[in-house]
């Protein structure tokens, strides 16, 4: 029951509310699973010196990232027993309040998929070479930083 | 011996393009300070290094026609 | 910015994906958020005793859940720093593959989303009267137990 | 003195009716000896009471119009 297939984990711009959900019903099939657990990144209109946050840019150095997110599959595939996996990360213009992350673990037990979840979430962001310009209204940028 | 040297976010701002090639460096830590030379603001930056694909951790032999990739801090998610 | 309003958590038979999909794109004005975790539980179409259930039948001491879901959802909000937080259960048949528990919860970093959503699921395991009845085809059913 | 016992799940299979009313019990334990000697399979049952939807931990005194729920193990999710 292990799907293990590679997809396209970038997607350009945000990654909408609709997809989700039709990335939800795909799972009906699979009538093993117990538990999903789903992380979404949205993007923040942080305020920085004074100017407020409008979008991210992102970009990757993408044949690191893709050979990152596939050593992040195998690893957390031989660590917990989960059906499948599914990760999608933006790329380019990501305005305030849309999606730029979404991360889809599932398992028979909510145990394996809250612990997978969170740890894909972590790996990426320690691990996977992504970067994204904070946009300003006046079109200025601040490069992102990640917090713990 | 030229090695291809491709730069991402804010080390590709100050080095005013994606890739360069740099000639004559046999190492990873000789091509480090080559760069700093040639572009004192990296000095101010924290980055890392990946030799195709791999992020290298110590000094690390170079040949003719590799890729280095120079990788400010990642900000994913 | 805290939205604590009580909404009616039960909802008649299973909770559609794209009621989920709406959840989310509902959040896009929340320009604070930065992360969401969302948990979904599933009904599996596990094999006891030879038979495979068809579905959950859900029962629940209303009155008494209700008030555990403001108990729980009271709590959570004073213990972590969440933007919001939304739990909606069945009552009723849902079947095998269909979703049962959908627990939304957003906050500006990943740390405090996953924490609290986890919690959110152990309390409502733990503490809200809530049965089930595992359906076979030929209509017979065992009560469902849960495992932690 | 009239008790309301609001029985679920397992229970109520096992009482056959989701309601009942028990007289002349002044706490939940003479409640619960009471129950246990009408339907004995109850003996076989994990089950906690709740009075007015809070569970109890321990022997609670009851009074006229009481309401009293017994509830099997929760298995919401």
């Amino acid at each position: 029951m292990k799907e293990k297939k590679k997809h396209k984990v970038f997607v350009d711009g945000p990654i909408s509310p609709s997809f989700i959900g039709e990335s939800i019903a795909k799972h009906t099939t699979k009538t093993t699973i117990g538990a999903h657990d789903i992380f979404l990144g949205q993007v923040r209109a942080d305020e920085i010196d004074g100017r407020v946050v409008k979008a991210i840019n992102y970009s990757c150095y993408e044949e690191m990232a893709e050979d990152k997110f596939y050593e992040i599959r195998e690893a957390i595939f031989a660590k917990y027993d989960l059906t499948c996996m599914h990760i999608y990360h933006s790329r380019g213009e990501v305005k305030a309040g849309e999606i730029c992350l979404f991360v889809f673990v599932s398992s028979r037990h909510r145990k394996m998929a809250f612990e997978a979840c969170r740890e894909v979430v972590e790996e990426i962001k320690k691990n996977v070479p992504i970067w994204g310009q904070e946009l300003f209204e006046d079109n200025s940028f601040v490069w992102k930083e990640n917090k713990n | 011996m030229k090695i291809e040297v491709i730069v991402f976010g804010m080390i590709a701002d100050i080095i005013g393009k994606q890739k360069i090639e740099v000639n004559n460096c046999s190492d990873t830590t000789s091509l480090q300070i080559k760069l700093t030379h040639d572009y004192p603001k990296l000095c101010q930056q924290k980055f890392v290094m990946a030799v195709y694909k791999k992020v290298i951790t110590g000094n690390t032999n170079l040949n003719n026609g590799d890729v280095v990739a120079i990788l400010p801090p990642f900000a994913g998610g």
